[in-house]
């Protein structure tokens, strides 16, 4: 029967490092220069053993429930290298490691996941939003966020982070075709690391993946190599420039892989075949950046030595920052529900007050 | 027959400039005067603009504050409100509507996770100064979906205001100070007086303070405490047990929360009979909490238990039927005379 | 930069009968004899006849809030020719022409919409779900009633309807999404009638069509002209033989016009072009069905007058049987909101029925 | 301190094969019992199958019955509720899972406006035998969303049954019931408590009616009610009480709706003072609700007004100060002794 095409598109995927380290060469983002191609390795390292550092205080009991972002190192230091000062960050609760490279300290870092609310007082330069923990609802904010900042002609992009499980959130929707309408400066960052728990990106959804959604809204949408961080870099600038250009929302998928437990509660031995964590280990992200930088003589085991050294110094004292802080005032649990305590709240407060005979 | 005890607000004496109006010209002039002093106030929603909103409520404003202020948005509200919470963060002031209470239920994740949460989740570095309007409650014979109130849920959610004006002028002047509010209100109107009637409101811009509750009628045999479109119930309530020789006070609570108990438990402790009215389903209705704050701190002052007269705990009935389910200023009548022989 | 194509999307759009009332005879669905041609007619007219004297109703004081489907009777008529009686359908509140054809007493519809809770009892034969007002939601009905047939091995399809508006909603993405994963024998069909109340098509997402949606989710996605009943017959029957099949679901899209206010409460004066609804009365789905069968010589004046005498009288028929309905006990306001009556309903109904001396 | 006033059920008698399962394991007994009789029920959730659940509850059960009956669904409550809808009403029996109460929230509009209303929107010819059930409360130390407890939202909205277990016996027959019930029920696991203690579970299939609350001690000087994780913290309160010679009655209220009003009257009646005690927040919680009946069916015999020990209205502590949060058997124990000196 014949019909007539009402709409025509494609979808792309960039890639640029290869997990052996190589790139052609012609590819790399024109905007970073060899420094930046360190600093991009030393970033993944740095929030690598940042993440680390947070398992093992975990299992001694130092820390709380913690979701390590291992695997998606690069998606987080691409990105947090195409972000600018005035750029706005949305986050979900495993980007531990573009808050550290936001220039959040560590122990707050910590200290919110320890469960202590004063880790959700992140300082103003950072312009991060706080953790947001119920999936994709945060997406919406970043739409928000974005808006304002098209409102008042600021330069600012607002990113709105996200997971693969996420996209099966109502809110995902609203979020990326209110992007469409309202065109906001926002860029949608999806890690898809192709598992939401226990269930495997197959079984999220029938789309092949993430990127393609960008159809249903009118807006651009490209998948980026996850592990590969001059693609993320390449694909955040990408889409950063086109906002800040007033040009609308994109929607990027970093397509990744989720190299840990989905947190420190939940055992993937369960549910995932090991011969997929091995497939993936060997395209890990840090990995083939040392291969490439060491190609080119950017890096080599005497600096690997001393950035570990200096990255351990730095990550034992958010540690010691961390325990170092005050024990938090139980009277705290009132004092931010309003700008003003209400009748009810501060006889609560008394209460306890009273009962902790303070 | 006494006339209200709180005094018109001190900033606008009682010969100054006003007009006549409705609830729903009065809240537009709300909208209005505040987008003019401010102009971070955007309102958003589903038809607000060249519509004017489903109730009118909108009317006039997009064409004088333009498209980037009054904002038709897609049919999502969890949308509305999500992306209200980006806008507020970032130091607008969003007046979001919902158009109709029954629709708001897409939005609670939006409104109970986040915006309830985010200065507490912030520690103070972020809090929403944003306002979440909507028509709620019966009485207009509408389809399924369209009468519901269930402000219960809204106030046992720590972190959000509720507000919800009877009159035109309280509505003018509390939707005014939740707007300036720095933080979350969540703003009831009662549809059914949308266009009731008229009353006079001042022509300059002025607030009501949230938290205060505004005693309509005083008297000394039995309160009855009411809010919204109950108020009129009650003030019809009122005029019955009046010819019966009974003296009854009305206290209309008009913010939920915070609440104003101080004036709550005067009246309890003066007339030591208490009847409060909503429309809301009766089981762990707002009336339960009333009922057990005045047991809790009036107990030796009550005469009688606190009564309820509540919609049913059912669905809120199709408009042949919704008569039955509303209080009726004679249900109220009947039941405070109950309580006085008890 | 070069990139690799993941995923190529394509949507197409199915046009039969123009509005000359001319059509390609090879288009002509193979399915449907002529007698099926003047029924599909015929039926567009009975719908047309059955809302317009709903508003009249309304007028009167006699009807209570009437969403009017004018200019959407072919989209409705075709849907019901491709349905099978095994086959369920989840109406949203525009859904008054499918119900009727679907053998849902007339009366019945107008009572629901009178405001009486019995119009929700819809006839076990007619296999519909009551009709749906909060905007989106029972798409995931049709997907879990879909479900349901294909867990029982039945043939019988799940259709879900649903407007233009309601593809914003997050229930609209999480039913398609899961219908990519579940594969339920279901079929979303969307009246696309361009304007959700007072916001038109173009502001309600940045797609240039509903049907384009569907490569967020894995499923095939199809537009029809919806105001073109031999193309919504064959779209519809396209999915639902796809369905029926066992292969997936499939979002139909019928665009066609909303040709009355959106509902007796509102004004489309107030925002819509008076131009625009010239240019789609123009279009007219019933205009064009006459012409076709005239220029056949199927249909004349004769058989119009003839069949406008048979519809009024039936419709009149249903106001009749609508008005001489009892009066509905007040005491089922608490007889249906559970299997038993729980003491407080009980003691709710005691108290109203005292109140009205029963 | 006597033994539980609520036998056993009466199908099964003291002697018959029982185990001590923990909460958990009592819940997933239930499952897969019920899923070994009657073919219609099936699960459906995150991460329920292959992962077992997050608290493995569902644990074994993909491999017992295959994937058309353990359904992992994509991440969104509202589809995996919605998705019941559908299938409820063609006849299957769906056992839901959200995966924590925080995240029930994106699914209230699937809950409120269909769940509830399906029966009463088709009168009577729909009704939707379908469970939602999750883990609920605070204890162990979660993040942010992780500790909630907002029962009351549920209880106010007509055409839902509320149930809450507090023991492994309990668990097991609740959950049999709720599954075999013909209308929909939220069943909300204790999560606290899912694995801190086990008790006997008569091995074969068994039913606890739904509406009866369960006496766990008798006492006559006042009444403490409790569900969920409560009722252990009550049961605390009443050791403590006991060793100062004050004999406390702990009522397990089990549903919340339909509430066993009997029980519940029958023993203020008799101790003339009540405490009730749950996590939610104070205000609008479902203490006031009983409260409020109390007061009004029970007023002459109150000794001393109904207290409320609750949650703060505040967001949940995260996990260094919730333990400031939960109400604690100190806490109980001392109000108690409040009210017996009123
Ligand atoms: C609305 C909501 N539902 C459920 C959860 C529980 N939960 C926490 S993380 C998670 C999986 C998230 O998967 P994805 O979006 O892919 O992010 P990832 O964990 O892989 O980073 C789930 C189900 C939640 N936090 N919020
Ligand atoms: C969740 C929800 N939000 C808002 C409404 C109010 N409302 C009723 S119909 C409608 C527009 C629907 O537009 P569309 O989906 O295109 O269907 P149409 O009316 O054009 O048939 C709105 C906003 C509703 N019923 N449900
Ligand atoms: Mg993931
Ligand atoms: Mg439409």
């Amino acid at each position: 029967m014949p019909r007539t095409r009402i709409y025509e598109a494609a979808t792309e995927r960039l890639e640029i490092l290869d997990p052996e380290g190589r790139a052609d060469e012609r590819l790399l983002p024109a905007q970073l220069s060899e420094a930046d191609w360190v600093a991009l390795y030393r970033n993944m390292v740095l929030i690598r053993h940042f993440d680390e550092k947070a398992l093992n205080l975990q299992r001694q009991g130092r820390m709380g429930t913690w979701g390590s972002l291992r695997g998606q190192e690069a998606a987080q230091a691409g990105l947090a290298m195409a972000l600018e000062a005035e750029d706005w960050v949305v986050p979900s609760f495993r980007e531990h490691g573009l808050l550290l490279l936001r220039g959040v300290p560590g122990h707050l870092v910590y200290a919110f996941w320890k469960g202590d609310e004063r880790g959700g007082a992140l300082p103003e330069e950072a312009r991060c939003l706080p953790p947001s923990i119920p999936v994709g609802s945060q997406l919406l904010h970043a739409v928000g966020a974005g808006l304002a900042l098209r409102l008042r002609g600021e330069r600012g992009v607002a990113v709105g982070l996200a997971g693969d499980g996420a996209s099966s959130e109502g809110d995902f929707h609203e979020a990326l075709n209110f992007a469409g309408v309202f065109r906001p400066r926002t860029v949608f960052y999806i890690q898809n690391n192709q598992w939401a728990i226990s269930v495997p990106f197959s079984r999220q959804t029938a789309a092949r993946s993430i990127a393609q959604k960008a159809h249903a809204y009118g807006i651009p949408g490209l998948q980026a190599d996850g592990n590969d961080v001059f693609a993320c870099y390449a694909a955040a600038r990408e889409a950063l420039d086109r906002a800040r250009a007033g040009e609308g929302a994109t929607l990027v998928e970093a397509l990744t892989y989720r190299m840990g437990n989905h947190t420190t509660a939940d055992d993937a031995q369960k549910y995932r075949p090991a011969e997929e964590l091995a497939h993936w280990a060997a395209r890990d992200p840090i990995l083939r950046m040392r291969r490439f930088l060491e190609a080119r003589g950017l890096w080599d085991e005497e600096r690997e030595t001393a950035w570990a050294e200096e990255v351990r110094g730095r990550v034992e004292g958010e540690v010691e920052a961390l325990e170092a802080m005050e024990p938090q005032d139980p009277a705290s649990i009132f004092d931010f529900m309003y700008g003003n305590l209400p009748w009810n709240l501060a006889e609560q407060k008394a209460a306890l007050m009273k009962e902790l005979g303070r | 027959m006494t006339a209200a005890r709180t005094a018109a607000s001190p900033l606008h004496p009682v010969n100054e400039p006003a007009e006549r109006l409705t609830l729903a010209q009065a809240l537009n002039q709300a909208l209005r005067q505040e987008m003019e002093r401010d102009e971070r106030v955007l309102l958003l929603g589903e038809d607000v603009g060249k519509d004017g909103g489903v109730f009118r409520v909108s009317e006039g404003l997009l064409d004088a504050f333009g498209p980037d202020r009054v904002m038709d948005t897609p049919l999502a509200e969890s949308g509305i409100v999500g992306m209200s919470v980006g806008l507020a963060a970032l130091g607008f002031r969003p007046v979001a509507e919902i158009q109709f209470m029954g629709f708001l239920y897409p939005a609670l994740n939006q409104l109970f996770a986040h915006v309830a949460r985010y200065r507490n989740r912030s520690r103070g570095r972020f809090h929403l100064p944003l306002v979440v309007r909507m028509p709620y409650g019966g009485g207009i014979h509408p389809p399924e979906h369209h009468s519901e109130s269930y402000e219960a849920l809204l106030v046992h959610t720590p972190g959000l205001k509720v507000v919800v004006p009877s009159t035109p002028r309280d509505a003018k002047g509390l939707l005014t100070a939740a707007i300036q509010d720095e933080d979350p209100v969540v703003f009831l109107e009662p549809k059914r007086i949308y266009r009731a009637f008229r009353e006079e409101v001042p022509s300059a811009p002025f607030t009501e303070p949230l938290g205060k509750a505004r005693v309509h009628r005083e008297g000394k045999d039995v309160t009855l405490v009411a809010w919204g479109s109950m108020v009129r119930t009650a003030l019809e309530a009122h005029e019955a047990l009046e010819r019966q020789g009974v003296s009854a006070e009305v206290v209309d609570l008009r913010t939920l929360n915070p609440l104003d108990l101080d004036t709550l438990l005067a009246s309890a402790e003066k007339t030591g009979r208490v009847v409060v009215v909503h429309e809301a389903p009766r089981t762990a209705g707002f009336g339960a909490e009333l009922a057990a704050l005045l047991q809790e701190r009036a107990l030796l002052h009550l005469l009688a238990p606190v009564k309820r007269v509540t919609g049913f705990d059912t669905v809120f009935p199709y408009p042949l039927l919704e008569h039955h389910y509303l209080p009726s200023p004679e249900r109220v009548a009947a039941e405070a005379l109950e309580t006085l022989s008890y």
